[in-house]
């Protein structure tokens, strides 16, 4: 992985990122999110987790940002106008987000094997969908029919409330 | 050349902005986008963790990101959950703000 | 009121609907190649190709002036096809005709007489309501033109495309 | 990376797009001849032989057209979205094999692992153009037209996704390259008997995979908009949908992203169930640099025909209803695919290797 | 003898019902009262009845005496009529005791189609080009009461067409069909006798008496009541058919009479001006002059955008900016340098906001313009101006309206003036040369035509002729009578009312009249003889208002200043527009209206 394309994607993750929370606009908002996902598909394929990178795009990009962004337009949610801001919340939320970085930055800094390199792959274009799926079906069985069993239970839940009240 | 911490960095930031748009702002759909964002800079942890440990066979350690396989199903559950909610609020309440939000609040 | 169309039930073999759209299918294609091994009978070539053969008689095209046999235009501006026309295509601008002409007994003529082609709508009333045979709608049905101003038709443009009429009641003539 | 990978890979990449572009251009052409046969008209016939001429024609119209743009509309948006709907269509051909080789270069742009996967991801992102385009119009068509997409699009993605499974159960791996491969072993999906005639497993295996390609057939046709699923573009009721207030090259570019997406699900279909570009009694390009441009024509004759058969659906069958469109998707197709894989998984599971 | 009716009761009975109608009433009328209509052609109410046209016949009897010289009763109760054998002509009859009439009996019916049918032998069939067309009794007669076919194959008699038989009527013999109408309108009403029949049988001829011409005042009138096409109004022949024309009841501003009037526009355009009858103010009349000065309202030189001068120069600007400058400029002087000229041609409503726009400056210099010209016996008033008497009620000054003009005048040459509002009025009548107005530091007018004095101004305001607007005037009689707007004005003209609402408010920011109903309702309020009344209530006919007798008789020093300000207008006819020749003198508009009508319209 070239540190030119690191830093462009990853550059890129966080810009994006930043606007998410910046932009008053939900549309804008939600765009910026998806191009931040875009992001960070790329650099998981940088760590050669093709598999994850492209289920990032599809599960996330094509399925999830769609969903919010036909739920904002359904809803008509326009941009924010501007409230009163309430200073004293605003500085002490931003604070202790500061504070969070901060935290786990000095953490970082004082572990050792952040300072090291990825160590080189035998075959760099591994079926890395092969092997998560071996991992999957054979050591997390349980959990993966678990998380099955989740999402039925999501889905029903999600048919019950989007129902409207029958009058 | 791109080391680990790098990357849990970059992973540090994007939890930050995250966190910080759940803390500041106040649409309910905004602080949602925001807890993807914190949910995939765990997922970005994950993966380099999971580069960065080459088992004896010279493949990555899968098990990282067999946890970002769930986490990636989970979250898409939640959104679903959380955007269902969302839509039942804004039919109950006319709105998606937060400090419209109050009954429970002194 | 509302109309409720009774629909039929269908059995559950219909209701897989392929069959039915195979066949859809089938029609369709047979078309197709029907028309690409150039046995269908295709659409006319419009330009080269005219339907001025089969205009029925009573074909109603572009509105016209004409002139009787003995070269003079029929029309006395009385205007009543330009209070008749729904869609008031019709302007005119009534003259005197000068003593000395050859038909100064019919005192009155279209000094301007305009039909607005893109207004019309070649409902034939003015034909209809005319007192003096003078507007007749002709077969003409290509009305062109680049602009808007192109599209209304002058008395000149008029009167070329009636053209001279025979068999029309010669009723200012010197018995009148 | 060699230098060599590099300028084949740029190669591909500039003949392949150029390629897209002509097929769709011309695509537009067939249609508009195609539907004219259908309905017993002989469609444009005057520019050039034939009409050959007529995309340029209508390229030159769409070009010297007024640029217009609404004045409630988000401009910034509103310019992006045409590009959005686009690049995806033409980005995901980059992983279909679209013949053998050709002086030992693979023919195909990108063989990546996940290839499947890669084509539902930046085919998802498709969507994208139309909801943005329809938002940003602000206007009350598109902006319909935007929310029936956005929903549609949603609901038969699962669909597309489920009826390839089949697929990815007999190859083993997501590599499209490699489904070729075992195409070019085992028959086509379509019909896995052919050649192998007396075996009874390859017989019944066809009755799932035929279901596997109808549902996958399906869900294209939704996934791009094209009769009877274009609703997000419904003339008749939404005055052209997402596109209503586009003019001039933005409403070409949406055109574009329109064929382009068709001739890569086209692509798509030909190497998941028809073999991609083998032909049985051709070899493939390691045997000489004639079998490997044969590969190739075979490939685009295939995707032509696959294209034919888009149009002639669509002058056949009427538009579905909103509301019948997303019962067949979810109560319909969703049910027929994942039993499909059952079956799949069955046959596998209980008959001889395959 | 105090007991006996002041006017005799006959009973009659029309078509089997018995009425009762006083002595002198022409059967026809008593029809026409109980709703049943004669036809008829040379019948005119307001002209004596010659029988000619033969239109109007219907059966007549008398009651049957009996041997006691008393009516002999039937079984019902009712006298037994003895009918006469042969139709008679009702419009020469005058009613009388027991009097019986039928007027849809078979007879009745066959005389009217034998009448219909010969009026119609010699009568060209050339509806298309006669301007009466749809509004020919012949034509509407035909349908009703004729035949629908012709049985005539001889030819027909040819006659003189296109005759001009004075400047301003146009005659095609070939169209009369005899009635005398026309002639009886000259020897009665206008007491100009110069028509008359001429030649026998089928070839009777109208024509003008050798060496006369149809060429008084009242001329056009004989085309009014000429039942066919053969007399037409040479300003209006061939120009536009009747059945296009919008009619629009207003009231003539020519002078102080007020005739009632119909304006027929189309598309903003009008083309004639006829009487409508009303017989407390002009009966079924009007004259040349009146009828036919409108024509200046499409004059090339009409105003039509607001200017205001920049820079020494006049620049057109919106209407928002032309009122700030007016209202600024009289914003600046004192109430003792500024000068309202107003105008007797304004409605009452104008001069009323024209007041208030006075009393709020406290301008005490204001008058109007007088305006006289030889009256005649009949309708033309010597006063031309059309609202003397509103201006006499509104403006409420101590002087005749018209008298302070010269003092005016006075004050502006020496210099105690310094701004003067004209409205609705050449500055130059008020006998100022042009130099001795642009040397005035505010002149703002307000007008329709452009004239010398509004070149000078610094904001002129383009304003409605009298058939844009709506409003209210008080005639000569005091009688109050209503305006109504027949045609949009050109350009960016607009409502005079409006203006001068606009300026008040620019100037005092006043309380805001919203519609021209508000400004009459102000005037209610401030006016005792506007009482009670509103725009509507006045009605299409008026409502004498103001009793001319009680009004104090002109001072002698004031019928001299206006005498003066007359003077100031007659010497001044050397350098006059247009517009003032046409208000200026009847005869000479009126030959200029006949030149006119060669030239293409617009």
């Amino acid at each position: 992985m070239s540190p030119f394309l690191f830093w462009l994607f990853a550059s890129l993750t966080l810009i994006f990122g930043a606007a998410v929370v910046l932009n008053p606009n939900p549309v804008a908002s939600a765009l910026s999110l998806v191009a931040s996902f875009l992001g960070l598909s790329a650099l998981f394929m940088s760590l050669d987790a093709f598999f994850i990178g492209i289920i990032q795009v599809l599960v996330y990009a094509g399925a999830v940002m769609v969903l919010f962004l036909f739920i904002i337009m359904l809803l008509d949610l326009r941009a924010e106008e501007r409230r009163r801001i309430n200073w004293l919340a605003a500085a002490g939320g931003f604070g202790v987000a500061v504070i969070l970085l901060v935290q786990i930055c000095v953490v970082i800094v004082h572990f050792q094997a952040a300072k090291q390199t990825f160590p080189p792959l035998a075959r760099p274009t591994s079926a890395d969908v092969w092997n998560i799926g071996q991992l999957l079906f054979m050591n997390y069985n349980l959990p993966f029919q678990v998380i099955g069993v989740l999402v039925l239970v999501a889905t029903v839940g999600v048919v019950l409330l989007s129902r409207r009240e029958p009058r | 050349m791109i080391t680990l911490g790098d990357y849990l960095v970059v992973s540090a930031i994007l939890f930050t902005m995250g966190f910080a748009g759940v803390m500041l702002r106040r649409n309910l759909i905004v602080i949602l986008m925001s807890l993807e964002l914190m949910l995939n800079a765990a997922n970005l942890s994950l993966v380099a963790f999971s580069r960065f440990r080459v088992g004896a066979n010279g493949l990555p350690n899968y098990n990282g990101q067999v946890f970002v396989f769930f986490v990636i199903t989970v979250a898409a559950a939640e959104v679903a959950v959380g955007l269902a909610l969302l839509v039942a609020l804004y039919r109950a309440r006319q709105t998606t703000n937060v400090e419209d939000i109050r009954s429970l609040k002194f | 009121m509302a109309i409720t169309v009774p629909r039929p039930r269908l059995t559950w073999r219909e209701r897989w609907y392929l069959p039915t759209i195979a066949a859809g299918l089938a029609i369709t294609f047979k078309h197709f190649k029907n028309t690409l091994l150039g046995r269908t009978k295709v659409t006319m070539e419009y330009p080269e190709q005219k339907w001025d053969a089969h205009l029925p008689d009573y074909y109603r095209g572009a509105p016209a002036l004409v002139s009787d046999a003995g070269g003079r235009v029929r029309c006395v501006a009385c205007q009543l096809c330009e209070f008749i026309c729904p869609p008031r295509a019709i302007k005119i601008i009534p003259g005197e005709i000068p003593p000395g002409d050859r038909f100064a007994k019919v005192e009155k003529f279209p000094q301007e007489f305009d039909i607005d082609m893109i207004r019309c709508i070649y409902c034939g009333m003015c034909e209809e309501v005319c007192p003096e045979q003078a507007i007749f709608l002709r077969k003409d049905y290509a009305i062109t033109g680049f602009t808007r101003a192109d599209m209304v038709h002058h008395k000149e443009k008029l009167l070329e495309i009636g053209g001279v009429m025979h068999g029309v009641v010669l009723k200012w003539n010197e018995k009148k | 990376m060699d230098w060599f990978f590099i300028i084949t890979s740029l190669l591909k990449i500039t003949i392949l797009l150029g390629v897209i572009l002509f097929m769709v251009s011309y695509a537009v052409y067939a249609e508009r001849r195609v539907s004219a046969f259908i309905q017993d008209r002989l469609g444009p016939n005057r520019v050039g032989p034939a009409g050959l001429l007529q995309p340029i024609a209508d390229m030159f119209k769409l070009l010297l057209k007024e640029d217009f743009t609404p004045r409630s509309a988000n401009t910034f948006y509103y310019s992006l979205a045409p590009g959005l709907a686009v690049a995806p269509a033409i980005i995901t051909i980059a992983v279909v094999p679209f013949g053998s080789t050709l002086f030992g270069v693979p023919m195909v742009v990108a063989d990546v692992n996940v290839g499947i996967f890669f084509v539902f991801a930046i085919s998802s992102l498709g969507v994208y153009g139309i909801v943005i385009g329809g938002w940003a119009s602000n206007s009350k068509y598109p902006f319909l037209g935007a929310i029936r997409s956005s929903a549609q699009m949603l609901s038969y993605e699962l669909s597309l996704g489920l009826a390839v499974i089949p697929v990815f159960l007999l190859v083993g791996n997501l590599r499209l390259t490699s489904v070729v491969r075992y195409q070019i072993e085992h028959g086509w999906f379509i019909a896995a008997f052919v050649g192998d005639w007396m075996n009874p497993w390859k017989w019944l295996l066809a009755i799932p995979m035929i279901i596997s390609f109808l549902v996958f057939m399906i869900a294209i046709f939704a996934e791009t908009n094209r009769l009877p699923f274009d609703l997000p573009e419904a003339e008749q009721e939404l005055a052209g949908g997402y596109n209503t207030e586009y003019s001039s090259m933005k409403f070409a570019l949406y055109f574009l992203g329109e064929y382009a997406a068709m001739i890569t699900g086209s692509a798509v279909v030909v190497t998941l169930f028809f073999g991609g570009w083998h032909f049985p009694g051709i070899p493939d390009g390691y045997h000489g640099w004639v079998f490997g441009l044969i590969n190739i024509a075979v490939f685009f004759t295939k995707v032509a025909v696959v294209i034919f058969v888009f149009m002639w659906v669509r002058w056949t069958l009427p538009r579905f209803r909103w509301d019948q469109l997303m019962r067949l998707g979810w109560l319909f197709f969703f049910e027929i695919a994942l039993v499909n894989i059952f079956l799949v998984a069955g046959i596998l599971a209980y008959g001889p290797r395959l | 003898m105090p007991n006996e009716p002041a006017v005799q009761m006959f009973n009659v009975q029309i078509d089997g019902v018995w009425h009762r109608f006083p002595k002198g009433t022409r059967v026809i009328e008593a029809c026409e009262q109980v709703g049943v209509f004669v036809p008829r052609y040379c019948y005119h109410k307001m002209l004596s009845s010659p029988g000619n046209c033969r239109m109007c016949l219907i059966e007549m009897g008398f009651p049957r005496l009996g041997p006691d010289r008393k009516p002999e009763l039937g079984t019902d109760g009712k006298p037994i009529i003895n009918w006469m054998p042969r139709p008679q002509i009702c419009c020469a009859q005058d009613v009388a005791e027991g009097i019986a009439v039928r007027t849809d009996s078979p007879l009745v019916k066959e005389c009217q189609r034998g009448v219909m049918e010969f009026l119609l032998i010699n009568h060209p069939l050339d509806c298309p080009i006669c301007d009466q067309a749809g509004e020919c009794r012949l034509q509407e007669f035909s349908v009703d009461y004729g035949t629908s076919q012709s049985r005539f194959l001889e030819n027909k008699v040819k006659k003189p067409k296109a005759v001009q038989v004075g400047p301003r009527v146009t005659l095609d013999d070939e169209r009369c069909i005899l009635c005398s109408r026309c002639i009886r309108f000259c020897q009665e009403i206008a007491h100009d006798d110069v028509l008359g029949f001429v030649d026998r049988g089928s070839h009777t001829v109208l024509t003008a008496h050798p060496g006369k011409s149809l060429d008084n005042n009242y001329s056009l009138n004989t085309v009014d009541i000429c039942p066919v096409g053969a007399l037409t109004s040479t300003d209006f022949r061939f120009k536009m058919r009747v059945w296009f024309l919008k009619e629009t009841k207003s009231i003539c501003t020519s002078c102080a009479t007020g005739c009632n009037t119909v304006i027929g526009t189309r598309e903003d355009v009008i083309y004639r001006q006829t009487p409508r009858e009303n017989d407390d103010v002009n009966s079924c009349w009007m004259c040349d002059y009146g009828r036919l000065n409108y024509k200046y309202l499409e004059a090339e030189d009409r105003l039509l955008e607001p200017r205001i001068r920049s820079d020494g120069k006049l620049v057109p600007a919106d209407w928002p900016t032309a009122i700030g400058q007016a209202a600024l400029h009289l914003k600046q002087f004192a109430a003792s340098e500024i000068a309202i000229v107003a105008s007797g041609r304004m409605t009452n409503e104008e001069l009323w906001l024209t007041a208030q726009l006075a009393s709020s400056l406290g301008v005490k210099c204001i008058d109007i313009v007088p305006r006289r010209g030889r009256g005649d016996k009949i309708l033309l008033s010597k006063d031309r101006n059309p609202n003397t008497n509103g201006v006499r009620l509104i403006l409420g000054s101590r002087s005749a309206p018209g008298a302070k003009l010269m003092a005016i005048a006075d004050a502006v040459r020496s210099g105690e003036i310094k701004a003067l509002v004209i409205l609705k009025e050449n500055a130059m009548h008020l006998g100022l040369s042009v130099e001795e107005l642009a040397r005035l530091p505010a002149l703002i007018v307000m007008n329709i035509l452009r004239n010398a004095a509004t070149e000078k101004a610094s904001v002129v305001l383009p304003a409605c002729g009298f058939a844009e607007k709506r409003g209210s005037m008080v005639n000569g009689k005091g009688r109050l009578q209503r305006l109504n707007r027949a045609t949009r004005p050109p350009g960016n003209a607009r409502d005079d009312w409006e203006i001068l609402r606009d300026l008040l408010q620019g100037i005092d920011g006043g309380d805001s009249l919203h519609s021209i109903e508000d400004v009459f309702r102000r005037i209610r309020e401030t006016v005792p003889q506007f009482a009670g009344l509103s725009l509507s209530k006045i009605g299409d006919l008026g409502v004498h208002i103001l009793k001319i007798e009680e009004l104090p008789a002109t001072h002698p020093s004031d019928e001299e200043a206006i005498e003066q300000a007359i003077a100031v207008q007659a010497a001044r006819r050397s350098v006059r527009s247009d517009l003032d020749r046409a208000y200026a003198n009847p005869a000479e508009s009126i030959t200029r209206q006949a030149e006119a009508q060669t030239a293409p319209r617009r």
